[in-house]
């Protein structure tokens, strides 16, 4: 049925690299600086992204220790502020949101639609350094005093009261915005123009899917905050009076705005993870995915209605009632879509064919993690209980659940789910498992009893809190010790498997996605010969090459999408 | 605060009971969802797991019923969850009429709150058991939050604006009051307590602890004639301003055909942008006092004209609209 | 290939004459009292001929008109987001002033 | 990614290539939309709780110049539209005069903006240097009247930013023009920035009768 490409001499499987791919394709600093690969560019945004998440994970650990007591000794509560504000700053705009789309949405989308490279090689590049230029204004920040107006930079607190270094951070948040604009356009355009013959939007894997909704807030939220950011820094160097209510400003302008963004930004968090896990479940259960079109379908509702719904953070700023009750409902209606994802993917496990490697066990964490994280939005859309959990504890788990739990899951789970492809070699996988448990109990035991803290009413972004709160943060912070390990423990492997694992060959595990059908790493071109694609998305029966059993397994309708 | 671990805060207000319930209900809801679902997922994980290496699943593609009862089924659950919180905001956001009015002014990093008698108080403050309160909330700099956990209430506390927040006490004690919103360098210090007292013992704090310096009253009739308010604003309607008598509480005819109501908010934002809302039959000639105010220094000027209410409204020239035209 | 859809010089002319009446339109309308027909007849006048100037501009000299699908989707959607954010924003400023 | 002729490696035809490249502006100007969008909302608020300081800060602004830098900018759209229709047809010549006479009157715009700009900060009507809307003003007032330009400079402002990057773009089409470079096979450059023209174009026929317009009666 595939039209596979012959395998060449230099690809064996199993023993050595093929002769050829795209990290030996050409050698040295420039090679790598200047390069227009998109598989090159991933990887670059991988050492970034990664050199962030280490200084927004150092901050986060200085923060859990300092609470371990209720008067706080660590730290005062200036350099207190800084730390929380500086720790959401560098994991939202310049871990999280790139995470994902940039490392493994570059590295993947040409691949998996059949395509040499994006539309734009020299813009993904572009894009990168923007990511840098941006990253250093907000170190320069960082490295000068730091800024203490926490991540969400609310008027006037930040246009006029503070006195920390807000506007460098300003600026370099303001610029990274381009980077990820640029992300947007380049996956757009790509998935429209791009696909290889055959590749039917409802052949396209739900990765893409994904990624194609997460570029939709990409390219119409992005520009909001830029603007927005750019007032508000203008509003601070200039003393304008945009959002600054003793200049006839309004504050609760800049939070409209801000939320515009900010609230379809949890998207772009989480939508990318959910597509990462619609490939692993398919893979490891050898078996189509369970309401492909829902699937799909919700994604792109998700983004859209993402959009109407951001003043549900805001029910308490004396907004209209009026207002608060249709975000409210808007809010719930945002919800159905990521259940139906949830019970999608479960049902997928039925009658699988269930193996419980790495990148599995990944992405039932994923779901377990995720249904607390969506089920506790629940609480918080929910007018009436908001009055009473809003600003606390309790929305510091929730959106915890939903970034790390989710996000970062995903993003780990993706990570190990293409190693081979991207390094050519596998992770061990005893350690790889051993490191997900970690993960899992480690954020389970850190996160969860802010649930609790949250409903007895700690208000978050408290340097010290009454001694009644003590014993669940002592809990807190056991449990980020045990998450820091589970992070250092891949990290460690993972550099180490560049080297020393096994060979791992196209297709190791095997799944269906054309990114498997060419070298494992790829040619710089990603493929010898422009595939074709002949079979539905997640099909395991009609395909011979894969080599599996399927003689023996019931086989029902030919696939023909889902009904 | 019990020494064991409690779950919940105490239930100390006329909205603790119906929070927790809708706290109640969603959990249970959720709880139902979570434990199927994981379920679910460990149970199949185990039941299904991989026999042999080349094993494959049955390709079953999907199911339209399934889908669509799993669509229909959480949406329905959660329009009631939108349903119950509504019903609890919409009380909350609407304040009832006889309510004890308590300014409450935050700034970096204290709350000052201040009685119907002036008597005022820094990071305190008393309240009667059985009353219904309503906070009208103000900041000097930045966005506060005025929090009361043990009440399950708060409110943003915005400058540029009044925003209130209404609750009636159910239990006399003492409960700690927060800042919810980050507001700088001490925000976490920027708290106090609530001391809810029997009616009886209220009256006798009000009383026992009067302070005739800090009369709103005194000092709000004195601004009313240091920024010169009195030279248009006659008693008599005769001014080139309307006259204030019984404007309080008051419908207001506006040039523009429409009639509001003279609450605190309307005060405030007529003395400082007053070409905002005109007054049927006047120039806008008044000047805008706008950053020149601190927010202490307008709820003097509104406890004055608050004074007011009861002063004979004369014929002709007063800010209020004429019976029968409402 | 429809990108490469000619357009006649004649109909760019034509275009650019109906965006000059507009103009002329629009400042002479801003300089009628229009508000006392209606409140806020004037602002609405204003922005109904700048909206009428911007399709010209979109459909005929940006080739709007003949662009394939997806263009034009594009194009609704970045007019109807936009809307979003001024609509949603303002309906909680306008809704505030209800009791 | 090797690149044959005007094909870049990673496309396989001509075609797409065009494509993707149009798709692309396109999805580049969405986000434009937006981006002014967030400048047009604060614009909308400040104006609604405002009306007559922002009336009569927008009166003090010249009408003349801006109806004719409306009128200049328009002009300009017909010479752009006429660039795009020359090398779709293959008028080598007529195409590099048309980007010369376009990049002619989006000078003139500049200029005009200047002119006009000048004006405003020999009024003390820049915020930010020295603001003072008219003597007696009272301070609210004067705060208000900062709002609205304020909000002036920065739409005005990013708009001249985006025309300046605009005529930067001309002139390198004109120089490749001139190296007779575009066919009508292959003239994907021209019909890029004429989209991109023409957006600027649109925001200006906003700007102006929000910025000019209100309250002139």
């Amino acid at each position: 049925m595939s039209t596979t490409p012959a395998a060449r001499p230099s690809a064996t499987p199993g023993n050595t690299l093929p002769r050829e791919h795209y990290l030996n394709a050409t050698y040295g600093i420039r090679s790598w600086l200047l390069t227009t690969d998109h598989k090159r560019i991933a990887l670059l945004y991988l050492v970034s992204v990664t050199f962030f998440f280490f200084i927004g994970g150092a901050f986060a650990t200085m923060i859990r220790i300092h609470l371990l007591t209720p008067n706080g000794y660590l730290v005062t509560a200036e350099t207190y502020n800084k730390l929380f504000t500086m720790h959401g700053v560098a994991m939202i705009f310049f871990f999280l949101i790139p995470s994902i789309p940039a490392v493994l949405g570059n590295f993947l989308i040409p691949l998996m639609i059949g395509a040499k490279d994006l539309a734009f090689p020299k813009i993904n590049l572009l894009s990168w350094y923007i990511y840098l230029v941006g990253g250093s204004f907000v170190l320069y920040s960082f490295s000068t005093g730091g800024l203490d107006t926490g991540w969400t930079f609310y008027t006037p607190l930040s246009s006029v009261y503070s006195n920390s270094a807000v506007t460098p951070a300003v600026i370099g948040v303001f610029i990274n915005g381009f980077s990820s604009i640029l992300t947007g356009l380049n996956f757009i355009v790509t998935i429209h123009t791009m696909r290889a013959p055959g590749m039917t939007w409802f052949r396209l894997p739900l990765f893409v899917w994904a990624h194609y909704a997460t570029s939709i807030i990409f390219i119409l939220g992005t520009p909001v905050i830029a603007i927005t950011l750019l007032l508000a820094g203008l509003e601070r160097m200039l003393h304008l009076g945009f959002f600054n209510p003793a200049l006839g400003g309004d504050p609760i302008l800049f939070q409209h705005l801000f939320w515009f963004y900010s609230h379809p930004a949890v998207y772009i968090m989480i939508l990318p993870a959910m597509g990462v896990i619609s490939e692993i479940i398919p893979t490891f259960a050898r078996k189509p995915i369970f309401g492909y079109t829902f699937i799909a379908g919700s994604s792109i509702a998700i983004a859209v209605i993402g959009f109407f719904v951001w003043a549900h953070h805001m029910f308490l700023t004396g907004e209209s009632a009026y207002a608060a009750l249709t975000f409210s409902l808007l809010s719930y209606l945002v919800a159905i879509p990521s259940a139906v994802k949830v019970f999608n993917w479960t049902s997928t496990l039925y009658k699988g064919s269930i193996s419980w490697d790495t990148p599995m066990l990944y992405a039932l964490g994923f779901i377990g993690l995720f249904l607390v994280g969506g089920l506790t939005g629940l609480f918080l859309a929910c007018l009436g209980l908001d009055i009473h959990i809003h600003d606390t504890y309790f929305v510091v788990a929730h959106f915890h659940y939903i970034m790390v739990g989710g996000a970062v899951m995903g993003y780990v789970g993706g990570l190990h789910f293409w190693w081979p492809k991207i390094t050519g070699r596998l992770y061990p996988e005893f350690l790889a498992r051993i490191a997900a448990v970690t993960l899992f109990i480690g954020f389970n035991l850190t996160f969860f009893p802010q649930f609790i803290l949250g409903y007895l009413g700690m208000p978050r972004r408290y340097h010290s809190y009454p001694p009644e709160f003590q014993v669940f943060n002592v809990m807190s912070t056991a449990g980020a010790s045990i998450l820091a390990l589970g992070y250092l423990l891949p990290m460690v492997y993972l550099i180490w498997s560049m080297r020393y694992g096994t060979v791992a060959g196209r297709n190791p595990w095997p799944a269906t996605g054309l990114e498997w059908q060419t070298d494992s790493p790829p040619l710089t071109e990603n493929f010898d010969v422009t595939p074709e694609v002949t079979w539905e998305a997640y099909d395991f029966i009609n395909r011979p090459d894969l080599g599996l059993d399927v003689q023996g397994a019931p086989s029902l309708a030919p696939a023909h999408g889902d009904d | 605060m019990q020494s064991q671990m409690p779950l919940y805060p105490e239930q100390a207000s006329n909205f603790a009971p119906n929070v927790d319930a809708l706290m109640v209900y969603i959990t249970a809801i959720c709880l139902f969802f979570a434990v199927a679902v994981t379920a679910a997922v460990i149970f199949f994980f185990f039941k299904y797991r991989r026999k042999t290496a080349g094993g494959v699943g049955v390709p079953i593609h999907g199911d339209m019923r399934l889908e669509v009862i799993w669509l229909v089924v959480p949406l329905l659950l959660a329009l009631t969850m939108f349903a119950g919180g509504a019903v609890v905001y919409v009380d909350f956001r609407r304040p009832p009429m006889d309510t004890l009015d308590i300014y409450v002014v935050g700034k970096q990093w204290m709350w000052k709150a201040q009685q119907p008698t002036g008597l005022r108080e820094i990071n305190e403050l008393h309240v009667p058991v059985g009353r219904n309160v309503k906070l009208i909330l103000a900041s000097e700099d930045v966005i506060h939050d005025f929090s009361v956990p043990d009440f399950r209430v708060k409110m943003d506390v915005v400058p540029g604006h009044y925003n209130t927040l209404w609750f009636r006490p159910t239990k006399p004690g003492k409960y700690h009051f927060y800042c919810s919103q980050y507001c700088g360098t001490n925000h976490a210090l920027m708290g106090g307590w609530v001391t809810v007292l029997e009616p009886t013992d209220y009256e006798a704090w009000l009383s026992g602890s009067s302070s005739a310096d800090a009369n709103p009253l005194v000092a709000g009739e004195k601004l009313f004639a240091d920024k010169a308010c009195n030279t248009c604003h006659l008693s008599d309607g005769k001014g080139r301003a309307p006259s204030l008598n019984g404007v309080y509480e008051g419908k207001v005819l506006l040039a523009d055909g429409s009639t509001v109501t003279a609450d605190d908010g309307y005060i405030r934002e007529s003395i400082l942008v007053p070409a905002a809302k005109v007054v049927a039959g006047y120039q806008p000639v008044m000047p805008a006092f706008q950053g020149q105010l601190t927010e202490e220094q307008i709820i003097a000027l509104t406890a004055y004209i608050k004074s007011l209410q009861s002063q004979p409204v004369p014929a002709t020239g007063a800010g209020i609209a004429p019976a029968g035209k409402k | 290939m429809s990108e490469h859809h000619i357009v006649s010089p004649k109909i760019y002319i034509a275009i650019f004459v109906a965006l000059m009446v507009c103009t002329l339109l629009t400042v002479y309308a801003a300089t009628v009292d229009l508000n006392q027909y209606f409140s806020g007849l004037n602002i609405i006048v204003a922005l109904a001929i700048a909206t009428l100037k911007a399709s010209l501009v979109v459909l005929f000299f940006m080739h709007g008109k003949y662009s394939p699908k997806r263009t034009q989707l594009v194009i609704v959607c970045s007019v109807f987001w936009l809307a979003i954010m001024l609509f949603m924003t303002m309906s909680d400023y306008i809704t505030r002033l209800w009791s | 990614m090797h690149r044959t002729g005007e094909l870049f490696g990673q496309f396989e035809t001509m075609e797409q290539q065009r494509e993707s490249a149009s798709l692309g502006m396109w999805v580049f100007l969405s986000t434009e939309v937006l981006f002014f969008g967030g400048m047009f909302m604060t614009y909308t608020l400040n104006r609604s709780t405002y009306p007559d300081v922002f009336g009569e800060a927008s009166r003090s602004i010249s009408l003349t110049l801006g109806a004719v830098n409306t009128i200049v900018l328009i002009a300009s759209s017909l010479t752009m539209a006429m660039s795009v229709w020359a090398s779709q047809v293959g008028k080598k010549q007529l195409l590099t005069i048309f980007l010369i006479l376009t990049l002619i009157l989006g000078s003139v715009f500049l200029g005009i903006k200047g002119v006009e700009y000048h004006e405003k900060f020999v009024e003390h009507h820049v915020p930010g240097l020295n603001f003072s809307f008219e003597p007696g003003a009272s301070v609210a007032t004067n705060a208000h009247a900062q709002l609205f330009f304020s909000l002036y400079f920065a739409m005005t402002g990013l708009h001249a930013l985006h025309m300046i990057v605009g005529a930067g773009l001309l002139i390198w089409l004109i120089g490749q023009s001139l190296k007779g470079r575009f066919t009508p096979e292959y003239s994907t450059p021209v019909d890029l920035i004429g989209l991109y023209w023409h957006f600027v174009d649109i925001v200006w026929i906003f700007l102006f009768p929000l910025l000019y317009l209100i309250d002139r009666h």
